[in-house]
Order: structure tokens, then sequence, then C-alpha cells
């Protein structure tokens, strides 16, 4: 019994959620109008294309080793998809149906994640260097030779836009205003539960635990190294491809330097959430938890007061105070 | 003629220029225990990966069940019904141990989504045919040396298996645990499955196998029926020599020596209590018990690695605290730990680095800066010293033989000039012909002064290299004697707690 | 006379962006078309003082004759600029008034002015009371701060019913970054649910601020003034998210950067009431080294047709 | 002589010889491509500046990614020291500028002081609290950052004194006096990094932090010195940065930190810990620095020149392959041989 109560609050999903909820008893003593559900609603929203990037994040940190290079892999499809539909929209007057819109940002994320798969199978480079490679190559390639301007909300795919407008359940709210889910957190759950099940339920997502585990165990138990490589990094870039053009349509603009620098606070959310740096462990559950506390930090702190310039020094305090309980929790955890 | 399971023809294999294996044929047919024995360093894992597929091989052809293959995989290799339980076990420590066992067998049957309950019966099933009961939630991690063997062996036995190698499963695990090995061994020797393993153990080998392939060199030297095979030929047919062990005798006892170290009534909460003993200059004392008898913790605390919470410890008779390394530096300790790969080398840097590093602060010359002519020269002499094949001082620890990493460990060890040294399990996977040098180096050292503090499981080792034994069970000490008063199967007994006075009456 | 053939380098504070590309392709190509001069631009991909003095750096050792700058941070560029002039090169730049070393600053018009109207037209829509809601691109841009300062003096002075929100705070800062000043809008609009307008000087940010208001169904509630392109920003014009779009021709800006570089090679001082020869600054104000123009576009629903930049 | 000749060879490591490969082919192309422009004067002088604020950080991040680790925080730490000395330079300059060289030395004072307390804090959290040296690094950026953004509300702080401006630009011959003392603070460390007990340690400790623990070695001292040394660099690159700009602002640089952690890449030393050299630093700093400049002279669109470190990552990577995969094959292909001569002369006999 006592030992289930510890092995319980040792896991650092519990952990998560414990310090979301601190948070937000802190947060709407400080301010009721954090509890609104306009404000719930809009953190889910926000939170929406970070989870989904931060999935992809968790995929490859599982198996091993630092992403550095997702955000522009999510920027390039999103961008270059935008781009194209964009084009023939406005020269063909052709209108592309969302899912297809969807599937093309996709399909390029895939193909980009392929090519850090080639760095990391091929050459056998550590996945940090490999992707912060390759991710100043996906920028040059992006700016040089698809574009480098914005695309605003008159040039965007309409279907695009009309997704970012999509509400679901919706209702009144005082003033008259719809209020209710928006759609990109649907296509986000929908990414957390298929990327859960492949890594809980199927052979191919324990291979990457496995792989993480020790990669050479899991070629002797007959893993493919470079068919589970090309997997994860391929899932890794259909994902992030997917956050991107979820972003870009929430915003209705695309802009090529949005998702600039952004690598690693998701990086950051993905490691508070419980995955383990070093690879081998981590959970889509943890992973949300991780992106929804660092976002309920980040967007909440002009609403209790925070003035904008100390902004940056009381994230810098929370990260730290988050990933001090997680190191000491670990520590407690091999004390046994 | 039954068909043979594996069957090796002229197999070669060289790793960047050198040249492990040399056309090598073997033949293994179905419920034969196969022994192969060698040197570090001879190609035994070598050979191993091989047949596994890990390794791909540069000329000769396997034969499996039949099939020829001129490229392997690991893939392949699992479904044609052949597992391996590697030297490090590969299991999985980051997943449970339901799954770890699961594992191959989902791979190899293509099963391509998990089912926890599936996981747990098949896990179930196979811990049953070995006997042991672990839990099947735990975390790898979590689990003790010979505990991650049990997994290893469960996994490999959970399908259906005609082959199964293992490449020196009781390097990790006492004499208890060697027992049940053989008899689940035996028990699938009757079911028809061959197994092959690798032991520098001799009494071991000639106690189960069938028959004895001895390699060296890279090169097969026999392939004999075990009952055919004289075994006071196996060390000369391993080695190229004969080895004579001589035993150890304490030459202290008249001279009345004060003891060099000595502890008394130390304890560390979790590990060990209320230990007392103590060590002459030139005394060699064995300290021996079972897997978490707090042997290791006990040579950890002497060397302020997890300093000890009470008693104390004398040193020349003063008392020193032991708090941390640094303590026991300055008291010039030395501690040999356990596992030399993990724990005692770094296998990606230098000789030279790893000679230095316990006395870097010392090589330094006026201005304060390492003197790389003072590392060479360190690393020259305990080469020379250590009787190691010589090798440029910036040759990487990696490219040396098992035996001769574990000299690398004494060296860094010795440079630092002690006057206590405490070695733990110093012999663990090391050929016989290392195995009598390290024990002649350790006498050596005895000889010169040092109060020596020998951890092991080996009772041939106990025997031969100390003059006084010390058995923990529980964390307590249990018995202590002269080496000499006690006989090898008395010692053997004691550690597993089998012994009784009254029988011996 | 201001057509002369000259060899230039445009530093923007970053390149790729709707507002530096316009600049670059509406005014200075279409300078250099005109006068056969060289030009090309160089800077960062990302806003960063750093990686905008190598690029002066780069241009000046590589030899150019005039340097067109947009500084990121102008405190931080000037020392730089410095080393171009010594080397005789022509420095002109914009909004950078507050540069040392440099030959003109161009400015499309009088901070003062500009915010003051701004703050009029939020007053106008909120009816003269309330409270407002002051974004900037980056708290380095000496003329973000500055239209915004001009907006809260202007405020003070004239219309003493109006607060801003972020009371004893300094202004919000949205990055020049679309995802992110679109997050920053949807918090500082809950934050502070009683503000009737809100302003927005950074053209990158203006377009998903418009979006975070139509989204909180604030359209009709908020007097949106804002700072932009009207191709950019279309849609939200015409459906009432912007009330009023300030706008110029950044290539417009670009091409009175090359003119007055013009006449600094040919020697001639330039002086209040000269004609550039471009639209909003026919008849430019010269104080010290600081050229201003004096028109810029008020943008609505109404007019937006009418422009295409 | 050969055998002297041989050792030498064999004490030059692989990535020194394709460093200077890279950079010498750089070069000699741009000589062919724009040799007038690049070969002046003024041009090298502007590359030699050039290379002091990103090579200063990228030290800080080489000496981090030896222990296994990664400081992100440094250009923030320099920031840092930039805005507490023009706060503190801005209130007590006297008007006459009379103390000016006691401010100036207390700027010194103040930057030790700085990037001392802002390296004990890094390795406080990674050594004593056990946190991933990349988490604890990207919170003490924040930090850092948070700090000197409330002491200066997000404004620059500038003006300095004309002495540290002369300090920042002042010339010995055609070197820069910052160049120079950069280069001899670099060979300094490169002395500690290679030749001191600790830079053994700390090499040690990146390639197997377990092993010098049963050593005895004092992991958490390491990484104390590691990351104050870290912290030490970054607030002299605060303070050349305030010579160089004459102002100091809390954003200023956040490209450097990816420059940084990409030129300690391209240099091979590894951001997984203990492999590299760090003397071979200073060559990926010029190569990156060449290739830079070049594109800049050579006026090819920005947009793609933001690539070029990944560009040129990937095409170090590939030489390195190529080459281990070559050397490994012809070995194998020797051994086989002397394999069969072996077999033939068995069978003769
Ligand atoms: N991956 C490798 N690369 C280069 N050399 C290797 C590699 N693996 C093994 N070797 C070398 O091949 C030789 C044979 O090694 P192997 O591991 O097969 O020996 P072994 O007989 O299993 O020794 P031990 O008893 O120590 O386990 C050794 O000299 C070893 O250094
Ligand atoms: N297993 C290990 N491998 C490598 N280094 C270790 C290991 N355990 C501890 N260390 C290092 O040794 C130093 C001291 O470790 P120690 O175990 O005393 O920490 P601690 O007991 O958690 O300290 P404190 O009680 O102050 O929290 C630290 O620098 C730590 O990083
Ligand atoms: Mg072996
Ligand atoms: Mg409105």
């Amino acid at each position: 019994m006592k030992t289930n109560v510890r092995r319980i609050a040792l896991k650092s999903e519990v952990l998560s959620l414990l310090l979301i909820v601190l948070l937000c008893i802190a947060f709407s003593i400080a301010n009721p109008a954090f509890f609104h559900i306009i404000n719930i609603l809009d953190l889910l929203k926000v939170c929406s294309y970070p989870t989904i990037f931060a999935c992809g994040v968790m995929i490859v940190l599982i198996s091993g080793g630092l992403d550095m290079s997702f955000m522009w892999i999510g920027m390039f499809s999103a961008y270059s998809t935008s781009k194209m539909l964009s084009l023939l929209q406005v020269g063909q007057g052709i209108v592309m149906p969302l899912p297809v819109i969807f599937a093309i940002s996709t399909c390029i994320g895939a193909l980009l994640g392929s090519f850090n798969a080639l760095l990391v199978s091929k050459f056998r480079l550590p996945v940090f260097i490999a992707t912060l490679s390759s991710a100043n190559i996906f920028m040059g390639v992006m700016f040089q030779f698809i574009g480098s301007e914005y695309i605003f909300p008159a040039q965007m795919p309409v279907r695009m836009i009309e997704f970012s407008k999509t509400l679901l359940f919706t209702t009144q709210s005082a003033d008259g205003t719809p209020v209710g889910l928006h759609a990109s957190v649907l296509v986000a759950a929908g990414v957390c539960l298929v990327v859960h099940f492949i890594m809980r339920y199927t052979l191919v997502g324990r291979s990457v635990y496995c792989i993480g585990g020790d990669e050479a165990a899991a070629e002797r138990v007959g893993f493919s190294r470079t068919r589970t490589r090309l997997f994860i990094f391929m899932l890794a870039g259909a994902i992030a491809g997917l956050a991107g053009i979820v972003g870009v349509s929430n915003i209705q603009v695309a802009n090529p330097y949005d998702f600039q620098n952004r690598e690693l606070t998701v990086t950051a959310a993905v490691v508070i959430g419980g995955t383990r740096i070093t690879g081998g462990s981590g959970s889509v559950i943890g992973v949300v938890l991780g992106v929804i506390l660092t976002n309920i930090i980040s967007q909440n702190l002009v609403l209790i007061g925070v003035q904008p310039e100390y902004s940056k020094f009381v994230f810098g305090i929370l990260v730290l105070f988050a990933a001090t309980v997680q190191g000491l929790q670990t520590k407690l955890r091999n004390r046994k | 003629m039954a068909e043979h399971i594996l069957e090796l023809r002229n197999i070669s294999k060289a790793f960047s220029g050198n040249r492990v294996l040399n056309n090598v044929d073997l033949i293994i047919d179905p419920g034969e225990i196969v022994c192969l024995c060698g040197e570090n360093g001879s190609g035994k894992s070598t050979l191993i990966k091989i047949i596994s597929g890990v390794y791909t091989f540069d000329a000769g052809e396997v034969t499996i069940n039949g099939r020829c293959y001129h490229r392997l995989s690991a893939r392949q290799s699992i479904a044609e019904g052949i597992q391996v339980i590697y030297q490090d076990f590969s299991v999985f420590t980051n997943l449970s141990v339901a799954e770890n066992i699961a594992m191959n067998y989902r791979v190899h049957n293509k099963k391509r989504f998990i089912s926890d309950r599936f996981n747990r019966e098949l896990a179930r099933s196979a811990l049953a045919q070995t006997g042991v009961d672990l839990p099947l939630d735990a975390m790898v991690e979590q689990l003790s040396v010979a505990e991650k063997q049990i997994v290893a062996i469960s996994r490999a036995i959970c399908q259906d298996v005609r082959l199964i190698i293992m490449d020196e499963p009781t390097t990790a695990i006492t004499q208890k645990e060697i027992e049940k090995l053989f008899e689940i061994i035996r028990g699938l020797k009757r079911k028809g499955i061959a197994v092959m393993f690798v032991s520098h153990k001799l009494d071991e080998v000639m106690a189960i196998c069938d028959r004895i392939v001895i390699i060296r060199n890279g090169v097969m030297v026999v392939d004999s029926q075990a009952q055919d095979f004289p075994r006071e030929k196996l060390v000369f047919f391993m080695t190229g020599k004969e080895i004579e062990e001589e035993g150890f005798h304490y030459a202290g006892e008249e001279t009345e020596a004060k003891p060099l170290l000595q502890v008394e009534g130390l304890s560390l909460a979790g590990a060990f209590t209320d230990v007392s003993f103590s060590v002459r200059p030139g005394e060699i004392l064995a300290v021996t018990g079972q897997l978490g008898s707090g042997r290791t913790e006990l040579a950890e605390s002497l060397f302020g690695l997890r300093p000890a919470t009470s008693g104390t410890i004398y040193i020349d008779g003063v008392e020193t605290p032991i708090r941390s390394c640094r303590d026991a530096l300055d008291n010039r300790i030395a501690y040999l730990p356990e596992d030399r790969l993990s724990e005692g080398l770094m296998l990606r840097r230098s000789l030279g680095d790893n000679f230095s590093s316990a006395v870097i602060d010392k090589l330094t010359n006026r201005l304060g800066l390492v003197s790389e002519k003072r590392v060479e020269e360190l690393s020259v002499r305990w080469m020379t010293d250590l009787k190691m094949s010589p090798k440029h001082y910036t040759t990487l620890a990696s490219d040396f033989s098992g035996g001769n990493q574990q000299r690398i460990v004494l060296g860094k060890w010795l440079a630092s000039e002690p006057r206590i040294f405490v070695l733990n399990c110093p012999t663990v996977g090391v050929d016989v012909k290392s195995k009598s040098e390290i024990h002649a180096i350790i006498r050596d050292l005895a000889a010169q002064g040092l109060a020596i503090v020998l951890m092991s499981d080996d009772v041939g080792e106990i025997m031969a290299s100390s003059n006084r034994v010390l058995i923990m069970q529980g964390g307590r000490v249990v018995f202590e004697n002269d080496t000499e008063k006690v006989s090898e199967s008395e010692l053997n007994d004691r550690i597993i707690g089998a012994y009784r006075e009254e029988a011996v009456k | 006379d201001l057509l002369q053939e000259m060899d230039i380098a445009f530093l923007p504070k970053s390149v790729g962006g709707a507002w530096f590309t316009r600049m670059y392709e509406g005014g200075i190509e279409v300078y250099a078309a005109e006068s056969g001069s060289t030009s090309f631009q160089s800077g960062p991909s990302a806003g960063d003082a750093a990686a905008q003095n190598r690029c002066v750096q780069d241009a000046v050792a590589g030899g150019v004759e005039v340097i067109a700058v947009c500084p990121f941070s102008p405190e931080q560029i000037d020392a730089d600029l410095g080393k171009a002039r010594e080397d005789g090169i022509i420095v002109i730049s914009n909004e950078g008034s507050t540069l040392v070393n440099i030959d003109y600053d161009i400015e499309a018009f009088k901070n003062a002015d500009f915010g003051a109207m701004a703050a009029d037209k939020m007053a106008q829509g909120m009816g003269e009371e309330g409270e407002i809601i002051v974004f900037v691109g980056s708290l380095a841009s000496t003329a973000h701060v500055g239209w915004a300062q001009a907006i809260v003096d202007r405020m003070t002075e004239a219309y003493p019913n109006i607060a801003v929100a972020n009371e004893g705070g300094v202004f919000i800062e949205t990055g020049n970054n679309a995802a992110n000043s679109y997050e920053k809008a949807k918090e500082a609009l809950k934050a502070y649910p009683n503000a009737k307008a809100c302003f927005c000087p950074s053209s990158t940010d203006t377009p998903s601020i418009a979006l975070a208001i139509q989204e909180a169904g604030l359209t009709n509630q908020i007097t949106y003034v804002a700072v932009g392109l009207p191709n950019a920003t279309r849609t939200y014009i015409e459906d009432g998210s912007i009330d009023v779009l300030m706008s110029w021709d950044p290539g417009e800006v670009a091409q009175a950067m090359c003119r007055a570089a013009a006449a600094v090679k040919t020697g001639r001082e330039l002086k209040t009431g000269d004609d550039l020869g471009v639209f909003g600054f026919n008849s430019i104000i010269v104080e010290d080294k600081v050229i201003t123009g004096t028109e810029w576009r008020m943008i609505t629903a109404e007019n937006v047709g009418e422009y295409n930049y | 002589m050969k055998t002297t000749t041989k050792r030498l060879l064999r004490r030059i490591d692989r990535k020194t010889v394709q460093l200077l490969l890279l950079a010498v082919v750089l070069f000699v192309v741009m000589i062919i491509l724009k040799g007038d422009k690049f070969l002046r004067a003024k041009n090298i002088e502007s590359m030699l500046f050039q290379l002091v604020e990103p090579g200063l950080f990228a030290m800080c991040i080489g000496l981090a990614y030896l222990s296994k680790g990664i400081d992100l925080s440094v250009v923030t730490i320099a920031n840092l020291v930039g805005v507490v000395n023009g706060i503190m330079l801005r209130t007590c300059l006297a008007p006459d500028g009379s103390n000016v060289g006691m401010l100036l030395a207390l700027c010194v004072v103040i930057a030790v002081g700085v990037g001392l307390t802002c390296g004990i804090i890094n390795a406080f959290f990674i050594s004593n609290i056990g946190i991933f040296p990349i988490l604890v690094t990207l919170g003490t950026q924040n930090l850092f950052m948070g700090i000197a953004m409330m002491l200066t509300q997000g404004r620059a702080e500038g003006n300095f004194p004309q002495p540290l401006m002369d300090f920042g630009n002042a010339m010995v011959g055609p070197i820069p006096l910052l160049t120079l003392l950069f280069l001899l603070l670099y060979a300094l460390m490169c002395v500690v990094v290679h030749r001191t007990p600790y830079g053994r340690k700390l090499q040690w400790m990146g390639s197997n932090s377990k092993v010098t623990w049963y050593t005895g070695i004092n992991n958490r001292r390491i990484t104390y010195v590691t990351y104050i040394l870290s912290g030490l660099l970054a607030a002299l690159a605060g303070l050349v940065i305030m010579a160089r700009t004459n102002s100091a602002k809390a954003d200023y640089g956040s490209t450097y930190v990816f420059q940084a952690l990409l030129t300690c890449v391209l240099a091979g030393i590894s951001p997984l810990g203990g492999t590299g050299k760090y003397y071979n630093l200073i060559l990926s700093i010029i190569t990156i620095q060449i290739t830079s400049t070049g594109f800049n002279l050579l006026r090819i669109s920005p947009l793609i020149r933001d690539s070029i470190f990944g560009i040129l990552l990937v095409l170090s990577i590939f030489i390195d392959y190529v080459s281990q995969t070559q050397r490994t094959r012809r070995l194998n292909r020797a051994a086989i041989r002397q394999l069969q001569q072996a077999g033939e002369k068995e069978a003769v006999e």
C-alpha cells in the first residue's frame, strides 16, 4: 500500500499534474479571471500546435537524441504548403480541401525527417549534431528556393482560414460572441492518441524505446537500426509538418520566421513532462502535461499582473523550479 | 544422421586490419552442450556475434538448419531459432521484466501489436521454466545483476529455440545460482535444444559440457568430446603453455606486525552492519559472500565512495575517518571496482590517460602543467611491470583485450603507490593465464608490504591468494578464519549458507 | 541630380519580412534601376543587433559607397557606423534619429505627430474615455517606443478620461513575430477586459493582433489603430477588426534614403522645404541630420481598395 | 628523423588536418573569386575583429561540451555584465570624467563577480540538484536575461567613457588589440584544457563520469570549475561587447548561441562529452569567419547565408565519414590478403 503510494508519487506525470494544480490555484488567487472558461479554452488552443510538436520531439528524445530541427521542419512544410496552395488559389482558383492541405504538409515533413534519418543512421551522427545542421539547411533551402515573405490572410488557402475559425461545442458568451473549443485542439488530441497508441501498443513504437534504452541490444534482438531510425524521424517529421500547418492556420499568417528559437522551449516542456533526456522513457500524457504547464506559465503572466519585463525572469525561475523538483524526485527514485 | 543445427565453414573476420577469426569450422548438433574456451581476446565473442548475425563475416559460410548463408542478419538468425545471451545481457533496462522477456518473441513472430496481458503470460511461463520468481512489472534497471541474467535467459527460452548461446553466463553470479543455471541447461538438453557456452571457469566447463572447443588467436585448436579430453591439457591448449598456480603464504606471522588497516563496528545503513576486521602489511584478506551480502558496499565505504554511517577505521593504529575519496587517497587507499568496463576503465581514452588518472595531480612540472613525458614514463613503466603487450601509450584502452584492460585498471591504482589496496573481484571474466598473472601480481604486492583486501566469489582464487578469509551474509560477518584452516568445500558450503558443523562431525 | 550612380548596401533589421522586402524591392532596387546604381541587401534572418553589426562590418570592409540601414538597436550599431563614416562611406538610416554617426536619418514623419494622430483616432473611436492597450514590436525600437510614448503623452494632455491599461508598466512587447504577438494579444485582451482601444506599431504583428481581437469577438468593441501594409491586412480592415491602418510605403522611404545619399555624394546640403521627389518627401523638414517627411496614409475600410503595396 | 616526423604525425588530430584543409580551400576560393576585396587590409582587420565575440562564446560552450554538458546561458551572462556595468557607469561617472580609471577597473571587478555568480548558479543546479545542463541553462538563460530586462526595462545602456572605446578599437600593428588578447586567452585556455590536471579531469569526466567518480576525482568540483570558467569567459565577452558597440542591452547577440554550438561541433568537440580537441576550436572559428565574410563580399543572398553553418557541418561530417570508411576498408583488405598469404604458406609447409 505504502509502496504503491510512493510509486505513484514518484511518477513524473503525477508531479507535473501537481505542479499544474498548484500553479492554477496560485494564478486564480492572483486573478480570478484565470479560471474563466474563455481563458481555459484559449489556453487549450494556444497549446494545440506546441503539443503536436512536442509529440514528435518526445519520439526522438525517447530514441535517445535531442531534435533541434523540428521547428524548421514544421515551418518549411507549412510555409511551402501554404505558398503552393496560395499560388494555386490565386492563379487558378483551385481550392484544396483541408485534409489534403494537412496531408501535403505532413508528407513534406516526413520527407525532411528522412533526411535527418539519413544523417543519423548512415553517417552515424549524434542526433543533436545531425539535426542542428539539417535545421540550418532546411532554413536556407526554404528562404532561397521557396520564399521568405509573409503570406497574409487574404492570400492564405481559404480552407485554412476556415479551419482557424472553426469552433466546436459553441455557446454564446455573455456579450454574444461564440465561445467554443477550437478545432486545432481536436487535431492535437488526435495526434496525441495516435502517438500514444503507436508508442504504447505497437512493436515499432516499442522499438523506439528499445533503441533509446540500448541501441546495440535493440539490433541484437532483430530491430533494424536503419529502419527504426527512418521510422522515428519520418514520424517525427510528419508530426512536425502537421504541427506547422496547424500553427500557421491558427494565426492565419505564414511567416517563415515565426517558429524560430522556440525549439528549446518545446524541448523543455517535453523534458519537464517526464521524458528522459537520455532516452528510453517518456509518455504522451507527460508531454501534454508538460506543454500545458509551461504554457500556463508563459501565457498567463500578464493576466496575474506580472509586468512584461519580468516575464523572462519568472519563466526562468519556474523552469528551474520544475526541473529542481524533478531532479530531487529522480534522486529519491534512485535511492529506492 | 540427423541434420546439424549449425555448421560454420572457413569463417574469417577482421576488425580494421586486426584479424580476429581465421578459417573457423564448427558443427553443432541438436541436444549438444558445447563449451567454447579460449583466452581473452581469442575471438569467442566475435564468433558468437557472427552466428547471431550481429557482425558480418569476411569469408566463409554459415549453414543453419540446412540453409546456407553468406550474409546473416540478426533477424534471420533469430528466425532460425538461435538465441544468444550476451556477455552484457543486452536487456533493455528501461523496460519492464515482462516486456523484456516477450520482446524477442514479438520481433521474431512479427506480433505488431503489443498486449500487456500477452507479455505477462509469456513472461510468466518463461520464468516458470527457469524456476525463478521475478516481479513482472519491475523495471529491469532496478534488478540485480543475477536477476538481469535470469531475464536474459527467460527471454531466450520463451520461444521456439534450437540453439542457445551463452557468452560467459557465470561471471556475474555466485555458486548457488550457477547450479541453478546448469539445471536449466540440462533441462534444455533434454528437450533437444543445443547449448553453446563460453566460460573461463574451467571446473564448470568440465562439469557440464559434452564437447569442448578451444580457440586460440582466432584459430580453432581443439574440437573434441569432453570425456575424451584430458582435463590437465585444457590450459595448455588455450594458452599454448603450462600454468602452475602457487599458493600464498603470509610471511609476517612471526614478526607480529601491527595492523595497517583496522575496522571496528563499521556500519552503513541498508548495506552492512557492525563489520570488524584488521589487515596487517603483507596480508591478503579475502572477503566473500553471496550477491547482496554487503561486500561491494563495504569496499566502497573503505574507499570513501559511500562513507560508513558509524564505526571507526584505524590506519596504522590511528583513528582515521574516511568521508570521501579524497580522504581515502590521502591515506593511500586504492580501490579496484567490480565492473571494469563501466567503473574502472575509460574505454575511449588512451592508455596514458587511464594510467595517470589517479595521480594526475602529481604528474606536473614546475608550472603546474601536466608533463606528457612523465605520463609516458609512467605508462611505459606500468606496462612493463604488469607484463602487458607493449603498445604506444596513446593507444585507446578499448583496443586491449579483457585481461590487459584489467591490468590497466590495476596499473592505474598501483601508480598511486597505495599502502592499502581494496580489490573487488579482480579476475572476473579474465582467462586462466591472465588470472594467474594477476594473482601473481597481487601476491607480489602483498610481499612488498601492502595490506590487501580481496573481495571475491572465486573459491579457488581465495584459496590460492589469501591468508585469511571472511564471509559476509546479509551485511554481517558470519565467519572468519585463516585460509589454510578451511577446505575448499567447506568454504563453498559456508558461502551459500549450507554448512553445518555437525555434518562434519 | 538626386539620381547618382552609387554602390548601395541595404542593411535591414532582418531580411525576408514583407516590410523590408518592400523597402528593398520597391525602393532601393527601383532607385538603382533609375540611376544605374548597384545594390545588395544583407541582414540577419532573426532580429539581432549582433548579427546586424556583423553585416555592417562586412559591408564596410568589402567597400561600398552607401550604407542604407534600418537599425535593430540604434545604440548598438552606432559604433560600427562610425567606422563606416571614417572610411568615407555615406550612411543613411531610417528610424534611427538618435544615431550620431550618420549623414542623414530619414523619418517618414514626426513621431509626435504620428503618435498624436493615432491617439486622436483611438480617442475618437472609444468616445474619449476608457482604457487603451499599447503594444510595441520591440522595446528596443526607438520608433515604436517613440510613437507609443507620443500616444501616452497626447492622451494625458488632451483626453483625461483615457488611461493606459497596464498602468505603471512598460509597453507590451510583441516581438515582431506573428505567433508570439497573437498569444500576447490574447493574453492582454483577457488581462484588461475594460480596454476599449489598442495600438500596434509593428507591421509584422498587426494582422495577428487583429485576429486575436476578432476571435475574442471584440471587433466592434475595440478601436484598433495599427501600423502596417494594406496588402497584408486587407481582410481585417475590410471586416473592421482594424479600424485605422496608418501606413506609408516603405519603398518610398527607401527611395528617399537613396536620394538623400545622392545629395550627400554631390555635396548638396538639404534644407527644410526641399523636394526629394518621392511621395511624402515633397517638402521635407531638416533638423540637424534628421530629414522628416510630412505625410502618411490613413487607411480604413472605405479607401483600402485604392492601395496596393 | 623519420620516426620523429612519424611521431609528430601521430599526434596531429585528424580533425585538425580536415579543418586546416577546409580553411585553406575556402581561403583560396575567396581569393580567386574576390581577391581584391578579400585581401584588403581593411577586410582582414574586420574579420579579426569579428571573430572575438563568437570566439569567446564558442570557448565557453566548448568547455561545457567537454564536460558532457552545455551552457546556453553564456550570451545572457555577457549581456548582464554589460547592463550592470552600464548602469554603474551611468550613475557613478563624474561629470568631468575624473574617476574613469577607477570605474573601468570596477567594470572588470563587476564582470568577474557576475560571471562567477552566474557560473556558480549553473553549476549548483547541475551538480548539487542533478538537473540536466540543457534544462538548467535554459532556465538560467531566461533568468539572467530577465534580470537584465528588469534592470533596464529592455532599453540599451550606452555612451560609455571614451577610454573604453579607445581600448575596444586599439590596434597593435595590423592586429586589433582585442583580437590579440582573445588569442592569448585562447592559448591560455588551450593550455588549461590540454595540459592542466583540471583539463584532463574535465575530459575524463565528460567521457565517463562514473569512472572518474570511482577514481576519486571530485566530479562536483570539476563541474563547478567548468561552469565558472564558462561564466567568466562569457563575462569577458560582455566587456568586449561594451567596448565594441559602446552599449549594452539585455537581448544582444541572441544568434550567438547557436553559432557557438555549431562552431564547437564543427571543431569536432562533441556535445556527448569527452571527445574532441579544444585546440581545434580556433580553426573552426576562422573557417566560419572566412565563410561568413566571404559570402557577404560575394553578395550572396543573405537568405541562404544562414545555412552556411549547416552546409559546412555536413561537409565536414561527410569528409570524416568518407575518410573513415576508406581507412577501414583499406585495412580490412590488407588483413584479408595477409590472411590468405598465411594460409598459402601453411599449405606449402
Ligand atoms: N568491434 C570491434 N572492433 C575492433 N576490434 C574488436 C571489436 N570487437 C572485438 N575486437 C577485437 O577482437 C578480438 C577478439 O575479441 P572478442 O571479444 O571476440 O574476444 P573474447 O574471446 O570474447 O574475449 P573475452 O574473453 O575477453 O570476452 C579482441 O582483440 C578485440 O579487441
Ligand atoms: N554513480 C555516480 N557516477 C558518477 N558520479 C557520481 C555518481 N554518484 C555521485 N556522483 C558524483 O559525485 C559527487 C558526489 O556525489 P554524492 O553521491 O555524494 O551526492 P549526494 O549524496 O546526492 O550529495 P548531496 O547529499 O549533497 O545531495 C557528485 O558530483 C556526483 O555528481
Ligand atoms: Mg568475450
Ligand atoms: Mg474595431
